[in-house]
Protein backbone atom coordinates (compact mmCIF):
# COMPACT_ATOMS: atom_id res chain seq x y z
CA UNK A 1 0.00 0.00 0.00
CA UNK A 2 3.36 2.43 0.75
CA UNK A 3 4.55 1.59 -2.97
CA UNK A 4 1.17 2.70 -3.84
CA UNK A 5 1.30 6.05 -2.45
CA UNK A 6 4.92 6.35 -3.34
CA UNK A 7 3.73 5.66 -7.25
CA UNK A 8 0.73 8.05 -6.93
CA UNK A 9 3.15 10.65 -6.16
CA UNK A 10 6.12 10.32 -8.52
CA UNK A 11 3.22 9.91 -10.85
CA UNK A 12 1.97 13.19 -9.83
CA UNK A 13 5.41 15.07 -9.61
CA UNK A 14 5.84 13.84 -12.92
CA UNK A 15 2.82 15.66 -14.69
CA UNK A 16 3.91 18.49 -12.21
CA UNK A 17 6.84 18.87 -14.32
CA UNK A 18 5.56 17.77 -17.79
CA UNK A 19 3.24 20.64 -17.40
CA UNK A 20 6.17 23.04 -16.35
CA UNK A 21 8.19 22.29 -19.09
CA UNK A 22 5.98 22.76 -21.53
CA UNK A 23 4.88 26.54 -20.19
CA UNK A 24 8.68 26.59 -20.39
CA UNK A 25 8.79 25.68 -24.33
CA UNK A 26 6.02 28.47 -24.68
CA UNK A 27 7.75 30.97 -22.29
CA UNK A 28 11.10 30.50 -24.90
CA UNK A 29 9.59 30.91 -27.84
CA UNK A 30 6.84 34.13 -27.05
CA UNK A 31 10.94 35.31 -25.64
CA UNK A 32 12.48 34.80 -28.60
CA UNK A 33 10.00 36.15 -30.55
CA UNK A 34 9.64 39.27 -28.02
CA UNK A 35 13.74 40.04 -28.89
CA UNK A 36 13.31 39.78 -32.73
CA UNK A 37 9.89 42.25 -32.58
CA UNK A 38 12.02 44.81 -30.31
CA UNK A 39 14.97 44.71 -32.53
CA UNK A 40 13.02 45.18 -36.22
CA UNK A 41 11.11 48.13 -33.98
CA UNK A 42 14.44 49.48 -33.08
CA UNK A 43 15.94 48.98 -36.69
CA UNK A 44 12.68 50.81 -38.07
CA UNK A 45 12.65 53.30 -36.01
CA UNK A 46 16.56 54.26 -35.00
CA UNK A 47 17.86 56.90 -32.38
CA UNK A 48 16.23 60.58 -32.79
CA UNK A 49 12.99 59.55 -33.69
CA UNK A 50 10.37 59.70 -31.24
CA UNK A 51 8.65 56.58 -31.95
CA UNK A 52 6.88 56.51 -28.35
CA UNK A 53 9.18 55.19 -25.74
CA UNK A 54 12.69 52.99 -26.50
CA UNK A 55 11.63 49.44 -24.88
CA UNK A 56 15.32 49.76 -24.09
CA UNK A 57 14.63 52.75 -21.74
CA UNK A 58 12.13 51.15 -19.74
CA UNK A 59 14.21 49.52 -16.74
CA UNK A 60 15.52 53.60 -16.25
CA UNK A 61 12.05 54.86 -15.57
CA UNK A 62 12.05 52.42 -12.10
CA UNK A 63 13.19 53.77 -9.12
CA UNK B 1 32.28 34.33 35.07
CA UNK B 2 29.41 36.12 32.80
CA UNK B 3 31.32 35.17 29.49
CA UNK B 4 32.27 31.45 30.86
CA UNK B 5 28.60 31.19 31.30
CA UNK B 6 27.32 32.77 28.29
CA UNK B 7 29.81 30.55 26.05
CA UNK B 8 28.68 27.24 27.64
CA UNK B 9 25.11 28.25 27.03
CA UNK B 10 25.72 28.64 23.72
CA UNK B 11 27.75 25.19 23.11
CA UNK B 12 24.80 23.86 25.13
CA UNK B 13 22.29 25.53 22.88
CA UNK B 14 24.31 25.11 19.43
CA UNK B 15 24.41 21.25 20.48
CA UNK B 16 20.77 21.25 20.63
CA UNK B 17 19.81 22.93 17.55
CA UNK B 18 22.26 20.49 15.66
CA UNK B 19 20.13 18.04 17.01
CA UNK B 20 17.16 18.99 16.28
CA UNK B 21 18.31 19.70 12.27
CA UNK B 22 19.34 15.80 12.59
CA UNK B 23 15.93 14.96 12.65
CA UNK B 24 13.75 14.34 9.87
CA UNK B 25 11.66 15.31 8.84
CA UNK B 26 12.57 18.15 10.93
CA UNK B 27 10.15 19.60 13.43
CA UNK B 28 9.05 23.17 12.77
CA UNK B 29 7.18 23.39 16.19
CA UNK B 30 10.59 22.23 17.92
CA UNK B 31 12.29 24.95 15.74
CA UNK B 32 10.38 27.42 15.92
CA UNK B 33 10.43 27.59 19.68
CA UNK B 34 14.07 26.84 19.66
CA UNK B 35 14.01 30.31 17.55
CA UNK B 36 11.35 32.24 20.18
CA UNK B 37 13.82 31.56 23.14
CA UNK B 38 17.30 31.63 22.00
CA UNK B 39 18.96 33.05 18.96
CA UNK B 40 20.03 31.53 16.06
CA UNK B 41 23.94 30.50 15.78
CA UNK B 42 25.09 32.64 12.18
CA UNK B 43 25.89 29.36 10.65
CA UNK B 44 22.47 27.81 10.83
CA UNK B 45 20.57 30.79 10.12
CA UNK B 46 19.68 30.98 6.72
CA UNK B 47 19.34 27.59 6.45
CA UNK B 48 16.81 27.62 10.17
CA UNK B 49 14.96 30.87 8.05
CA UNK B 50 14.67 28.89 4.67
CA UNK B 51 12.90 25.98 6.80
CA UNK B 52 10.56 28.04 8.60
CA UNK B 53 9.59 30.30 6.21
CA UNK B 54 8.36 26.70 3.89
CA UNK B 55 11.28 27.15 1.29
CA UNK B 56 12.80 24.15 1.76
CA UNK B 57 10.21 21.29 3.28
CA UNK B 58 10.50 19.97 6.56
CA UNK B 59 12.00 16.76 5.25
CA UNK B 60 15.30 16.61 4.82
CA UNK B 61 15.99 14.13 1.75
CA UNK B 62 13.46 16.10 -0.30
CA UNK B 63 15.78 19.72 0.30
CA UNK B 64 18.07 19.13 -2.91
CA UNK B 65 15.06 18.52 -5.23
CA UNK B 66 12.90 21.69 -4.27
CA UNK B 67 16.20 23.51 -3.88
CA UNK B 68 16.35 22.88 -7.44
CA UNK B 69 13.10 23.96 -8.28
CA UNK B 70 13.40 27.33 -6.52
CA UNK B 71 16.58 27.91 -8.29
CA UNK B 72 15.05 27.06 -11.78
CA UNK B 73 11.72 29.41 -10.73
CA UNK B 74 14.61 32.04 -9.49
CA UNK B 75 16.19 31.67 -13.34
CA UNK B 76 12.68 31.78 -15.21
CA UNK B 77 11.65 34.61 -14.21
CA UNK B 78 15.20 36.61 -13.68
CA UNK B 79 14.99 36.07 -17.53
CA UNK B 80 12.15 36.88 -18.35
CA UNK B 81 12.41 40.31 -16.73
CA UNK B 82 15.18 41.01 -18.80
CA UNK B 83 13.93 40.20 -21.77
CA UNK B 84 11.19 42.23 -21.29
CA UNK B 85 13.32 44.88 -20.15
CA UNK B 86 12.02 45.33 -16.85
CA UNK B 87 15.85 44.81 -15.65
CA UNK B 88 19.15 45.07 -17.17
CA UNK B 89 22.26 44.21 -16.12
CA UNK B 90 22.40 47.48 -14.38
CA UNK B 91 19.49 47.29 -12.26
CA UNK B 92 20.23 47.05 -8.16
CA UNK B 93 19.75 43.23 -6.84
CA UNK B 94 16.83 44.74 -4.90
CA UNK B 95 15.35 46.32 -7.67
CA UNK B 96 15.04 43.25 -9.54
CA UNK B 97 14.00 41.57 -6.14
CA UNK B 98 10.84 43.84 -6.51
CA UNK B 99 10.08 43.12 -10.04
CA UNK B 100 10.69 39.68 -9.16
CA UNK B 101 8.06 39.90 -6.38
CA UNK B 102 5.60 41.84 -8.52
CA UNK B 103 5.61 39.63 -11.35
CA UNK B 104 5.05 36.69 -9.17
CA UNK B 105 2.32 38.47 -7.41
CA UNK B 106 0.58 39.58 -11.07
CA UNK B 107 0.69 43.41 -10.05
CA UNK B 108 3.86 44.14 -12.12
CA UNK B 109 3.54 47.48 -13.65
CA UNK B 110 2.94 47.85 -17.65
CA UNK B 111 5.71 50.41 -19.24
CA UNK B 112 3.65 52.82 -19.42
CA UNK B 113 2.23 52.86 -15.97
CA UNK B 114 4.97 54.84 -14.12
CA UNK B 115 4.87 54.21 -10.94
CA UNK B 116 5.57 57.03 -8.79
CA UNK B 117 7.25 56.31 -5.13
CA UNK B 118 4.93 53.33 -3.26
CA UNK B 119 4.72 53.42 0.33
CA UNK B 120 4.41 49.32 0.18
CA UNK B 121 7.34 48.80 -2.50
CA UNK B 122 9.46 51.14 -0.28
CA UNK B 123 8.89 48.72 2.77
CA UNK B 124 9.43 45.96 0.57
CA UNK B 125 12.76 47.72 -0.74
CA UNK B 126 13.90 48.68 2.51
CA UNK B 127 13.37 44.78 3.72
CA UNK B 128 15.52 43.72 0.97
CA UNK B 129 18.13 45.81 1.52
CA UNK B 130 18.63 44.40 4.78
CA UNK B 131 18.13 40.99 3.79
CA UNK B 132 20.58 41.15 0.76
CA UNK B 133 23.25 41.88 3.99
CA UNK B 134 22.37 39.33 5.75
CA UNK B 135 22.20 36.45 2.59
CA UNK B 136 25.18 35.90 -0.06
CA UNK B 137 23.74 33.45 -2.07
CA UNK B 138 21.07 35.53 -4.60
CA UNK B 139 19.04 32.98 -4.80
CA UNK B 140 18.29 32.52 -1.51
CA UNK B 141 18.19 36.02 -0.38
CA UNK B 142 15.34 36.23 -3.09
CA UNK B 143 13.53 33.55 -1.59
CA UNK B 144 13.61 34.60 2.00
CA UNK B 145 12.54 38.41 0.80
CA UNK B 146 9.58 37.25 -1.08
CA UNK B 147 8.93 34.59 1.57
CA UNK B 148 9.41 37.01 5.00
CA UNK B 149 7.07 39.57 3.32
CA UNK B 150 4.76 37.14 2.76
CA UNK B 151 4.65 35.50 5.60
CA UNK B 152 4.45 39.12 7.62
CA UNK B 153 1.43 39.74 6.21
CA UNK B 154 -0.20 37.09 5.98
CA UNK B 155 0.32 36.04 10.04
CA UNK B 156 0.63 39.66 11.20
CA UNK B 157 -1.24 42.00 8.87
CA UNK B 158 -4.43 42.23 10.70
CA UNK B 159 -2.19 42.71 14.02
CA UNK B 160 0.15 45.84 13.24
CA UNK B 161 -1.99 48.57 13.15
CA UNK B 162 -2.22 47.48 16.91
CA UNK B 163 1.33 47.69 17.75
CA UNK B 164 1.76 51.54 18.59
CA UNK B 165 -1.09 50.72 21.12
CA UNK B 166 0.72 48.31 22.74
CA UNK B 167 4.11 50.24 22.63
CA UNK B 168 2.27 52.94 24.86
CA UNK B 169 0.97 50.49 27.08
CA UNK B 170 4.16 49.41 27.66
CA UNK B 171 6.32 52.73 27.98
CA UNK B 172 3.16 53.44 30.60
CA UNK B 173 4.34 50.88 32.52
CA UNK B 174 8.23 51.62 32.34
CA UNK B 175 8.66 55.13 31.83
CA UNK B 176 5.58 57.08 32.41
CA UNK B 177 7.43 60.56 32.29
CA UNK B 178 8.57 60.05 28.29
CA UNK B 179 4.87 59.12 27.70
CA UNK B 180 3.40 62.21 28.59
CA UNK B 181 6.34 64.18 27.35
CA UNK B 182 5.55 62.48 24.07
CA UNK B 183 1.88 62.76 24.21
CA UNK B 184 2.25 66.55 25.00
CA UNK B 185 4.24 67.37 22.35
CA UNK B 186 2.32 66.08 19.94
CA UNK B 187 5.51 63.29 19.25
CA UNK B 188 3.57 60.33 20.20
CA UNK B 189 1.59 59.91 16.78
CA UNK B 190 4.95 60.66 14.62
CA UNK B 191 7.00 58.26 16.14
CA UNK B 192 8.37 56.10 13.33
CA UNK B 193 5.94 53.48 13.12
CA UNK B 194 6.10 52.37 9.22
CA UNK B 195 9.75 52.05 9.97
CA UNK B 196 9.51 50.17 13.42
CA UNK B 197 6.07 47.45 12.48
CA UNK B 198 6.25 48.04 9.07
CA UNK B 199 9.56 46.95 7.80
CA UNK B 200 10.51 45.16 11.36
CA UNK B 201 13.81 47.69 12.05
CA UNK B 202 14.94 47.19 8.11
CA UNK B 203 16.88 50.71 7.45
CA UNK B 204 16.73 51.13 11.15
CA UNK B 205 19.06 48.51 12.75
CA UNK B 206 22.46 47.18 11.45
CA UNK B 207 22.10 43.90 10.06
CA UNK B 208 23.91 42.57 12.97
CA UNK B 209 21.19 43.56 15.40
CA UNK B 210 18.33 42.79 12.64
CA UNK B 211 18.95 39.41 12.41
CA UNK B 212 18.42 38.82 16.18
CA UNK B 213 14.97 40.53 15.91
CA UNK B 214 14.08 38.74 12.52
CA UNK B 215 14.40 35.25 14.21
CA UNK B 216 11.85 36.16 16.79
CA UNK B 217 9.98 37.16 13.76
CA UNK B 218 10.39 34.61 11.27
CA UNK B 219 9.52 32.37 14.02
CA UNK B 220 6.38 33.68 15.00
CA UNK B 221 6.70 36.44 17.10
CA UNK B 222 5.20 40.32 15.80
CA UNK B 223 5.04 41.75 19.71
CA UNK B 224 9.07 41.67 19.95
CA UNK B 225 8.74 44.40 17.13
CA UNK B 226 6.74 46.03 20.29
CA UNK B 227 9.93 45.45 23.13
CA UNK B 228 12.69 46.43 20.66
CA UNK B 229 10.97 50.48 19.65
CA UNK B 230 10.50 50.19 23.48
CA UNK B 231 13.96 49.66 24.28
CA UNK B 232 15.06 52.39 21.84
CA UNK B 233 12.99 54.78 23.45
CA UNK B 234 13.80 53.98 27.16
CA UNK B 235 17.61 54.00 25.67
CA UNK B 236 16.97 57.78 24.58
CA UNK B 237 14.66 58.43 27.32
CA UNK B 238 16.72 61.74 28.31
CA UNK B 239 17.43 62.95 24.90
CA UNK B 240 14.01 62.69 23.74
CA UNK B 241 12.83 64.41 27.04
CA UNK B 242 14.61 67.46 25.94
CA UNK B 243 13.40 67.34 22.17
CA UNK B 244 10.44 69.35 22.46
CA UNK B 245 9.70 69.47 18.53
CA UNK B 246 7.71 66.22 17.26
CA UNK B 247 9.99 66.46 13.68
CA UNK B 248 13.20 66.81 16.43
CA UNK B 249 12.02 63.13 17.72
CA UNK B 250 11.14 61.48 14.55
CA UNK B 251 14.56 62.58 13.34
CA UNK B 252 16.03 60.51 16.00
CA UNK B 253 14.31 57.99 16.14
CA UNK B 254 15.13 56.77 12.30
CA UNK B 255 18.49 57.54 12.78
CA UNK B 256 19.88 56.33 15.74
CA UNK B 257 23.36 55.48 16.15
CA UNK B 258 24.64 52.24 15.17
CA UNK B 259 26.97 51.15 17.94
CA UNK B 260 24.78 50.32 20.95
CA UNK B 261 22.24 48.58 18.96
CA UNK B 262 23.17 44.86 19.96
CA UNK B 263 22.36 45.86 23.87
CA UNK B 264 18.90 47.37 22.35
CA UNK B 265 18.34 44.13 21.32
CA UNK B 266 19.30 42.20 23.91
CA UNK B 267 17.15 44.26 26.50
CA UNK B 268 14.11 43.84 24.18
CA UNK B 269 14.13 40.68 23.78
CA UNK B 270 14.91 40.23 27.89
CA UNK B 271 11.61 42.31 28.54
CA UNK B 272 9.66 40.68 25.65
CA UNK B 273 10.29 37.67 27.32
CA UNK B 274 9.43 39.11 30.38
CA UNK B 275 6.06 40.73 29.85
CA UNK B 276 4.99 38.15 27.16
CA UNK B 277 6.63 34.85 28.52
CA UNK B 278 9.10 32.65 27.45
CA UNK B 279 8.10 29.55 25.09
CA UNK B 280 8.85 26.29 27.08
CA UNK B 281 8.02 23.75 25.96
CA UNK B 282 10.45 20.92 24.66
CA UNK B 283 13.62 22.06 23.56
CA UNK C 1 4.56 6.67 8.42
CA UNK C 2 2.07 6.70 5.62
CA UNK C 3 1.11 10.87 6.97
CA UNK C 4 4.66 11.53 6.83
CA UNK C 5 5.25 9.95 2.99
CA UNK C 6 1.96 11.81 2.36
CA UNK C 7 3.17 15.20 3.57
CA UNK C 8 6.92 14.69 1.87
CA UNK C 9 5.02 14.28 -1.03
CA UNK C 10 2.87 17.34 -1.48
CA UNK C 11 5.27 19.73 -0.08
CA UNK C 12 7.55 18.37 -3.27
CA UNK C 13 4.32 18.86 -5.49
CA UNK C 14 3.46 22.01 -3.86
CA UNK C 15 7.03 23.34 -4.94
CA UNK C 16 7.14 22.00 -7.85
CA UNK C 17 3.72 23.52 -8.97
CA UNK C 18 5.02 27.14 -7.74
CA UNK C 19 7.26 26.73 -10.33
CA UNK C 20 4.63 26.01 -13.19
CA UNK C 21 2.79 29.27 -11.86
CA UNK C 22 5.71 31.66 -12.35
CA UNK C 23 6.11 30.19 -15.66
CA UNK C 24 2.28 30.77 -16.16
CA UNK C 25 2.61 34.11 -15.43
CA UNK C 26 5.75 34.78 -17.64
CA UNK C 27 3.74 33.61 -20.63
CA UNK C 28 1.18 35.57 -19.85
CA UNK C 29 2.89 38.88 -19.39
CA UNK C 30 5.01 37.96 -22.72
CA UNK C 31 1.90 37.52 -24.66
CA UNK C 32 0.47 41.29 -23.24
CA UNK C 33 4.14 42.83 -24.30
CA UNK C 34 3.76 40.80 -27.58
CA UNK C 35 0.35 42.51 -28.45
CA UNK C 36 1.23 45.72 -27.66
CA UNK C 37 4.25 45.66 -29.29
CA UNK C 38 2.26 44.36 -32.76
CA UNK C 39 0.29 46.73 -32.18
CA UNK C 40 2.24 49.63 -32.29
CA UNK C 41 4.67 48.57 -35.44
CA UNK C 42 1.27 48.51 -36.95
CA UNK C 43 0.69 51.84 -36.15
CA UNK C 44 3.73 52.81 -36.88
CA UNK C 45 3.88 51.14 -40.40
CA UNK C 46 0.44 51.40 -41.66
CA UNK C 47 -0.94 49.28 -44.16
CA UNK C 48 1.03 49.30 -48.30
CA UNK C 49 4.68 49.89 -46.70
CA UNK C 50 5.93 46.35 -46.72
CA UNK C 51 7.25 46.02 -43.64
CA UNK C 52 8.02 42.63 -42.89
CA UNK C 53 5.18 39.80 -42.03
CA UNK C 54 1.80 41.65 -41.35
CA UNK C 55 2.09 41.06 -37.72
CA UNK C 56 -1.86 41.56 -37.47
CA UNK C 57 -2.44 37.62 -38.43
CA UNK C 58 0.29 36.38 -36.68
CA UNK C 59 -1.18 37.80 -33.11
CA UNK C 60 -4.03 36.21 -33.96
CA UNK C 61 -2.37 33.14 -33.47
CA UNK C 62 -2.32 33.40 -29.83
CA UNK C 63 -4.81 32.18 -27.33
Amino acid sequence: FLEDVKCQAKAELQSSDGRYQAQRRITQLLQTELLQLYSRVETEAPAGTASGSPPGGRADSYP
Amino acid sequence: SYYEKVGFRGVEEKKSLEILLKENPLDLEKLSTFSQRFPLPSMYRIHVWKVLLGILPPHSDSHALVGGYRKEQYNDILEALHVMRYVNCSTPFTDVCLRMFQLESQVLPRCSETTGPDEENEDFLSIARSMEEIVDDPIDCYWLIKCFVHQFHAKFGDSIPHLPKSLEHYLSQEEPRLLRHLKNTDALAQLPYGLWFRRCFAGCLPESSLCRVWDKVISGSCKVLVFVALEILLSYNNVLLGISRPEGVAKLLCNIPQENTDAIVTKAIDSWHKYCGTPMHAV
